[in-house]
């Protein structure tokens, strides 16, 4: 004890010096609160941006232009006991004529004719099919005007642009100017970007094949990779022998997630598709293909979630005669569960935007209705707005965006009950 | 498993026409065909996997199917395919309508892009940066090319038909043979001014947009939807529009083909319809819906032939050809 | 039908959970404690040992039962039509058969063709319904012999997690097996590629430039195959990344978890979480359309020449987009440390920012590399911003300004370009993945030498 | 197999001083490593059922670690090596086909530092004879817990706010906690490792209490620095020093006439 | 301010009985809530510099909670709320405008559950003396390491294993390194939760004997269950009993003539 005595006085905490000396760590950590601050703001501010930047392109695609077409179902043309198989390109003609009574060139009838969608016929084949005492009756009828016209009205393109530059020319805006001093043109809401499946004309375009998809590839990529990340990281984590072999193991997984997504895609076309012989482009194997990638996520975080938890939660419990699992189910998983959701939150966030694997394992194809199952050929969200993104016509760079918007919902939507279960979970201790 | 659709991989670049047969045929109230756009490398390897209902029926294809392909699809039992020639795409190039009118030669083109060129009667590395070192007339501005990246058809189509004809211009590249001369004639330069762009065509149009300096190739059919912020260069004199590439008077368009496996006619349901609506007077015809997508049709003469390949299911042989 | 298989062994896993608890529970009213396992362990033992194997047993039988069934068809097909046939044209018979036997006729069938559909009709019926009967005996027998292993010191427990152990085993195998896989398939194709490309050039070579033509007829430029400047350029794209992730993740973390009160990082976390889930085509727009020439204006005002495409760019916009895996598993991270920490620094006097980083970082360690980890992974595996906006022409520099191009890039554009697959571009492909594979391998082996080095175990 | 025991029992403590004379709890040539650290070398003891042992020594001498391996607890340490042989009831604990969760249950524990789960109060009680399946009903759980509350004398404190978190409570209430949760499985044999250490006089003869009164019927294994505490309770004492087990006896004769210098040194006060 | 303080010390204390009758730290109108739950009411209590002032109560009176609050530790608790006022040297702690940062490290404190970090042993130690720059060097971090560590006489059993964690010690070794780590920072004010309720006696003596040697220069609070040590470490006494403070005064009148019955009662054994 006889170091002790060498200290006589306490160094006051109030002397200058110590104040001095505070007042420095104080700015320092103002400095970290600072950069705290400043990084989530930077953060927020560019996630801002980009949703500014999509909402700025996209909004325009969820109004769409319709034109108010009268139509009359002859009996004719469409056979009520078997409908399916009328003849509505002339009902269409037939609706297109009566949009423009006065005209009678050929010509201008033809160019009337691009005015209304392309897939009008489409629409009033289903209609009737739908209900077939429609025959013989004539209504009228809204249906969207093709996208040329509607980038018009948009003013996308731009009336006093030189016409050579201009993808209509002053013949065909004057005829549907001619429409618009009629009343007969009308801006809606575009549920069709949701309800429609895709089509090669952006007016008719949709979404719900690529939702459907990337919902059941989800659901999949979900099924496989949760269940299997928790148990394969409680394994890891908490049974297996620390040695040689689980240090390989645990490097492997990690160097998993470092792996390009396209060469999953690669693995998924040749194990699933070539050696399992599951059909392309489905869900099932898109999924499975994703649940690849999920999985290290998974893994990695759940085993540092594990980890976190103090080993004297784990003593306690093992005292009082609970075994290992026990342990782990009872006490381990529940205090680890919000790092785990949010492993999955990020996991499935980052397969819900991938596109490069699926384009391999054929989940980009062009369907024009949505897939009935997970067996089904099915695109996901990604892939269409990759498809869309590549597609010339004017209409669709706005729908990519509104695509992106959607994505993100759906993103949203997902990570909200995640982000709810784990803002419930979460303690302390 | 049994299959009641039609499967149809292949091009990018063929992808667009045959999304619209595709959509065509669905309307008529067939089963839905399902497309899937792979490359046409990506696309031959799975056409040429093999027969029956696991591989698919038909591929689309930015070039013809090159000779290994050809064997390896023999090799699997795919020996009875047709070819069928489509039509033709535009490639053009364009800028932002802010820029000033071009209007290059080959050889320009050339002098621009190409690793190396001929200076003075020496091959060297290319030294132009500025469009004004090539022709004192050009804007003295950087050379800022976008195009397709090496690995794309595209890039394939504009190197034989530009820089190919370009390095003929010179006398002291036209001399080399062999290796040497495609050495020169082949490779693009890779010091900046040619930016490799990826295969997505609509980024380019906005960074066309973003940039009134640089020009950039793609696909005709991207020009025409967006006339109004970007004009076409000129290739020799000629601007690229309908007539131009339709007559063969604009020297930069490339065939388009699909390839039909006659094994699984009258197995697959559906297919041998799917291939006549796709070679329709109402569809590839001078006023059919692909030319409206920007297609640019085959003659009168090469329709007919075409029709009747596809009618007759004529066997292909690559050695033939 | 299968569907109803599926809900009846559901239904029977139940009952037999159900018959193996009151077991359990009769045991325990006859001897008291003198049970080694609880009842429901019982009841769990029985139900695996019903619905697991019987499980296992349906979808073998549905994997197989289709190429079975196949194997008669063929054999019992008359050899009018087998005679000399392909493998091949046998199977599109067999297609057509089952088309036509799931009544989609759409030309005419010759009278072989229909009988073998009647056929193969029928044995589909015969085999479904084996199967259901098989099944459902499977179980009843499963039950039985569970339920006749029950005894009070029966070891249900242990007999029931070794089950989950086996499970969690099997789970853990799955990443090693896609890891073999991966090697597998990447290995075959990549030995293709050195036999027409000397390793040397490949590993050692300068200039990477593949511009051989695509098509065999067409003149063919020199390909150029060292990927030197592709890992370069990977890695100078992923160290951006990480340079604007690391400090801007970190930070938010720290934020979140000590400065911000709950209601506010609940809000935020989420957003930025948001961030993750973007697809990567729209930061690949962003970087292109906003990134890119905001960056080149930045530069021609201090007069530097800075390229359309430059690392700068897609680096940056993949350190935002990776940015969520740093804060959100950090930020768990730091708030899993125990609270005792946490109030012992602070009792000494330091102040909230010197807690957090000299006592709770350092605990928090194992979490925050294994989210950076995730993060580089995610950088260097990543594609779409790169091929937008960093191109495609590979460069050997170290100039954030200059356009590079990426391992992953590269392998996306070989493989979904128009290439075809026996060309050494195509295969190229294949040999950087691997390549790209190794290396990452022994990053992560760096990687986690330095963690167990460093960690800090609390408690 | 009971005879073998006993007569090692009888070889090891010569002289039995009180009414349970059966080995419940024996020890043969104990090593424990940490790592390359011996924290335990040689240990030989053997403790008898119905009795209280308790185990003093300076800090840092081993006394957890050897109360630890008791019921394996070392195994959940990663670099805890333990070497020879510990049986209970005659049965090696070592066994590998030994199911350590019966042990656990049968050995029950009391920490050095009070672990409550960050569950309520009730359900760290509740949980030991939920997992054992001590309760048919919830009224008999419910009598169960109030039963150990009551024992640890805990109840009167919180039988108000049995829902909220037991990491709520204060150091001395959070240990009784421990206490009441390892007597609800009602174990045969229970390591305490300083079940007082942060209890009031009060609280502390209660616990004391306690386990007179559960030495009835289990066998019970204290660690403890206070020696009024020892001489208290247990019949018997270890005394450990530097990992060895210096002296074990009965614990009046620990107290007054030990054989050891450094048991009298210690015992006394004048050690270090 | 100070004339002020000096008075109300006074009041509080009416007859200072030792060689410090300036009042370091002035509790007034105590009071204290978790959530809805009252802790403590309305304390009032006066604790004199340079001496040790001892706490005592039965477990759960809500000790712990007035130690905390006189550093202000409750503020990391969310649910604790604190009435009343609070005055170190005549400042007010609770004043919004102060410096916690300052206050805490003037006001050191140790753990009624030793809660090592998990740094090595030096680093735990070295923490507060590197925060708060009272080392110029190395060395002289070294000389500070060594020094608080073999005052809290756990120098000789750790001097080879400094670089290990401090994570991996017994039960009664954290607790003396986080006396080491709380005195190292030499704070005016030193708050200590029964920091012997894990040590063996004699490490306990040492301790007493480093408390003693404290109270030249610190003030010192300490809490602890054993009525000896509040007697032989502590000038004043405080007995605390469900959230109330009941007594307080010289150590030796309280443990002698305590004035209330509750206080005889309790440390003459006869609670509850
Ligand atoms: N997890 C561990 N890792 C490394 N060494 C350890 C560990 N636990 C204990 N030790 C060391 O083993 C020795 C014995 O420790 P043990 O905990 O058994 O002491 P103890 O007798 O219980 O002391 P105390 O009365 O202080 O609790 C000590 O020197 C201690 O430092
Ligand atoms: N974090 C908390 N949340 C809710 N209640 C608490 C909390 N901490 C303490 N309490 C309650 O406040 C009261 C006083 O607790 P405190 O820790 O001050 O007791 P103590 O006198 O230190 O007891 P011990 O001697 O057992 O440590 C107790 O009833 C306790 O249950
Ligand atoms: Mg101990
Ligand atoms: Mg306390």
């Amino acid at each position: 004890m006889a170091v002790s005595t060498a200290q006589t006085t306490p160094p006051r905490q109030t002397s200058d010096r110590a104040a001095q000396l505070r007042r420095r760590r104080y700015a320092a950590d103002r400095r970290l609160k600072f950069f705290g601050l400043a990084a989530i703001v930077t953060a927020i501010a560019l996630l801002g941006i980009l949703l500014g930047s999509l909402i700025l392109t996209g909004y325009q695609a969820f109004v769409q232009t319709h034109v108010t077409i009268e139509v009359a179902i002859d009996p004719e043309l469409v056979d009520r006991d078997n409908p399916a198989s009328g003849n509505y390109r002339a009902v269409v003609a037939d609706a297109v004529q009566r949009l423009f009574p006065e005209a009678d060139d050929p010509a201008v009838l033809q160019e009337g004719s691009r005015i209304v969608t392309n897939g009008a016929q489409v629409i009033l084949r289903n209609m009737v099919v739908g209900n077939p005492g429609l025959v013989g009756t004539t209504f009228s009828l809204q249906v969207p005007v093709s996208d040329p016209y509607d980038q018009l009205t948009k003013g996308v393109i731009q009336r006093d642009s030189p016409e050579n530059r201009r993808r209509l020319n002053d013949a065909q805006i004057s005829l549907y100017e001619t429409l618009e001093e009629r009343g007969l043109i009308e801006t809606r809401a575009n549920w069709a970007l949701l309800f429609n499946a895709d089509s090669r004309f952006p007016e008719l375009a949709g979404l719900s094949g690529a939702i459907v998809g990337s919902f059941y590839a989800l659901l999949v990529c979900f099924l496989i990779s949760f269940p299997m990340g928790i148990a394969a990281a409680i394994y890891l984590e908490e049974f297996a022998p620390k040695n040689r072999w689980t240090d390989i193991v645990e490097v492997n997984i990690n160097n998993l997630a470092a792996v390009p997504s396209i060469v999953f895609g690669l693995l998924g076309l040749a194990v699933f598709i070539q050696l399992f012989g599951l059909p392309r482009s489905a869900p099932l194997v898109g999924g499975m293909v994703l649940s690849l990638m999920t999985l290290p996520t998974i893994i990695i975080v759940t085993r540092a979630a594990l980890k976190a938890v103090p080993p004297s939660i784990r003593e306690a419990a093992l005292g009082v005669g609970a075994s290992k699992h026990e342990v782990i189910l009872h006490h381990v998983l529940p205090l680890a569960i919000p790092g785990i959701l949010t492993g999955t939150i990020i996991g499935l966030a980052q397969a819900l935007g991938e596109t490069a694997p699926l384009l391999l394992i054929g989940m980009n194809a062009f369907l024009t209705s949505p897939p009935g199952g997970i067996m089904e050929p099915a695109t996901a969200l990604p892939t269409q707005i990759f498809i869309w993104a590549d597609s010339p016509e004017r209409g669709f760079v706005a729908r990519t965006s509104a695509a992106i918007l959607v994505l993100l919902g759906f993103l949203i939507t997902m990570n909200a009950i995640a982000i709810y279960l784990r803002a419930r979970l979460e303690r302390r201790w | 498993a049994a299959r009641d659709q039609i499967r149809i991989v292949g091009s990018s670049t063929v992808f667009p026409y045959t999304q619209a047969v595709v959509e065509e045929f669905t309307n008529m109230g067939n089963a839905a065909p399902v497309l899937e756009s792979t490359g046409t490398g990506g696309g031959m390897r799975i056409f040429c996997g093999g027969v029956g209902v696991d591989h698919p029926d038909i591929t689309g294809a930015s070039r013809p199917m090159t000779q290994g392909e050809y064997e390896n699809c023999v090799a699997n039992g795919v020996d009875n395919v047709t070819e069928v020639l489509v039509g033709y795409d535009g490639l053009s190039i364009a800028h932002s309508v802010s820029g000033p009118d071009l209007d290059l030669t080959e050889a320009q083109i050339f002098q621009a892009l190409a690793a190396q060129v001929e200076v003075d009667g020496e091959i060297v590395p290319n030294p132009y940066q500025n469009w004004s070192e090539i022709d004192p007339s050009f804007p003295d501005s950087p050379i800022v090319v976008f195009g397709p990246p090496p690995t794309s058809g595209t890039r394939d189509a504009f190197v034989e038909l530009v820089m190919h004809d370009g390095c003929k211009a010179f006398p002291a590249i036209d001399a080399l043979e062999g290796d040497a001369r495609r050495d020169v004639c082949d490779r693009m330069r890779t010091d900046g001014p040619f930016i490799e762009a990826g295969e997505n065509d609509n980024l380019i149009v906005q960074r066309l947009q973003a940039d009134s300096n640089a020009l950039g190739i793609f696909g005709y059919s991207f020009l025409y939807e967006n006339q109004d912020t970007l004009k076409a260069v000129a290739v020799n004199g000629i601007e690229p529009n309908e007539q131009t590439i339709g007559e063969g008077t604009y020297p930069v368009a490339r065939p388009l083909f699909f390839y039909i496996k006659n094994a699984h006619r009258g197995v697959i349901p559906g297919l041998q319809e799917f291939a006549e609506e796709y070679v329709s007077e109402n569809s590839f015809g001078p006023n059919g819906y692909l030319h409206e997508r920007g297609l640019i049709t085959l003659s009168d003469a090469d329709r007919e032939t075409t029709r009747a390949t596809v009618a007759e299911g004529r066997h292909f042989d690559r050695h033939t050809n | 039908m299968t569907g109803y298989l599926f809900l009846a062994i559901l239904l029977f896993s139940l009952t037999a959970f159900y018959v193996g608890r009151s077991a359990g529970n009769g045991f325990v009213t006859a001897n008291g404690r003198n049970v080694h396992s609880r009842p429901i362990y019982h009841g769990a033992f029985a139900a695996i040992w019903v619905g697991v194997p019987t499980l296992i047993l349906v979808l073998l039988w549905l994997l197989l039962e289709d190429s079975v069934i196949e194997q008669l068809l063929v054999a019992s097909l008359p050899a009018s039509l087998t005679d000399g046939a392909s493998p091949a044209q046998i199977s599109l018979i067999v297609s057509e058969i089952r088309n036509v036997a799931s009544g989609r006729i759409f030309s005419e069938p010759s009278p072989e063709i229909v009988a073998a559909a009647e056929r193969y009709a029928s044995w589909g019926m015969i085999a479904r319904w084996a199967m259901v009967v098989v099944a459902l005996c499977a179980m009843a027998l499963a039950l039985f012999l569970a339920r006749t292993r029950m005894a009070p010191q029966f070891r249900a427990r242990q007999a029931f997690e070794r089950t989950l152990t086996i499970m969690m085993v099997f789970s853990a195998t799955a990443a090693i097996l896609v890891t073999l896989g991966i090697v597998v398939s990447l290995t075959y194709e990549s030995l293709l590629f050195f036999s027409m490309v000397p390793p040397t050039e490949f590993f050692f070579g300068l200039n990477w430039e593949p511009q051989i033509a695509i098509r065999d007829d067409q003149v063919a430029g020199t390909g150029a195959f060292g990927a030197v400047p592709v890992f370069t350029g990977t890695l100078l794209i992923a160290s951006i990344a990480l340079l604007v992730a690391v400090p801007l993740g970190l930070m938010s973390a720290i934020y979140l978890a000590e400065f911000a009160d709950a209601r506010v990082r609940g809000v935020i976390k989420p957003i930025l979480e948001i961030l993750a889930g973007v697809p990567t085509v729209v930061y690949g727009f962003f970087a292109v359309l906003t990134v890119a020439p905001a960056v080149r204006d930045a530069g021609s005002l201090f007069g530097i020449a800075i390229s359309p495409n430059s690392a700068l760019a897609a680096g940056a916009v993949m350190g935002i987009m990776i940015l969520p895996f740093i804060s959100s598993l950090s930020d768990d991270a730091i708030q899993a440390v125990p609270r005792a920490m946490r109030d012992g620094s602070l009792a000494m006097g330091a102040t909230k920012g010197e807690t957090i980083t000299r006592v709770l970082l350092p605990a928090a360690l194992p979490g925050i590399v294994g989210g950076i980890l995730l993060a580089a992974s995610r950088a260097i595996g990543e594609t779409m911003i790169v091929v937008m906006a960093a191109g495609l022409t590979a460069n050997l520099t170290a100039n954030p300004l200059e356009g590079v191009t990426t391992v992953t890039v590269q392998i996306v554009t070989l493989l979904i370009g128009d290439t075809s697959f026996d060309n050494p571009k195509t295969l190229s492909a294949f040999a950087l993945g691997l390549v790209l594979f190794v290396v990452t391998l022994c990053l992560n082996v760096l990687a986690l030498r330095i963690v167990q080095k460093y960690r800090e175990r609390y408690e | 197999m009971d005879q073998m025991t006993n007569t090692r029992f009888d070889a090891v403590t010569a002289a039995p001083h009180n009414h349970s004379t059966h080995a419940k709890v024996v020890g043969q040539d104990v090593n424990v490593f940490y790592g390359d650290k011996q924290a335990l070398f040689d240990i030989n003891l053997s403790i008898g059922e119905r009795q209280v042992t308790a185990l003093i020594g300076p800090s840092g001498c081993g006394k957890s670690t050897f109360l630890r391996c008791l019921n394996r607890m070392n195994d959940t340490i990663d670099i805890c090596r333990v070497t020879g042989k510990i049986e209970l009831d005659g049965g090696d604990i070592y066994d590998p086909s030994l199911d350590v969760v019966e042990l656990r249950a049968r050995v029950g524990m009391v920490f050095q530092k009070p672990n409550p789960f960050p569950k309520s109060i009730f359900e760290n009680v509740a949980y030991g004879p939920r997992i054992h399946g001590l309760a048919s009903g919830k009224a008999e759980l419910e009598e169960i817990v109030e039963r150990s509350l009551r024992k640890a004398s805990l109840w009167e404190e919180v039988k108000d706010r049995l829902a909220e978190s037991g990491t709520g409570l204060s150091g001395g209430q959070q240990q009784r906690l421990c206490i009441a949760r390892a007597i609800a499985v009602s174990p045969e044999v229970i390591l305490m490792d300083e079940p007082c250490s942060a209890l009031d006089p009060i609280a502390t003869a209660k616990i004391e209490e306690l386990i007179n009164e559960l030495r009835e019927n289990y066998t019970i294994i204290i660690v403890t620095h206070s020696m009024q505490q020892a001489a208290r309770v247990s019949q018997r004492t270890a005394f450990f020093h530097l990992g060895v087990l210096v002296e074990e006896g009965p614990t009046d004769e620990i107290f007054t006439t030990p054989k050891d210098q450094r048991t009298m040194d210690y015992v006394t006060g004048r050690f270090g």
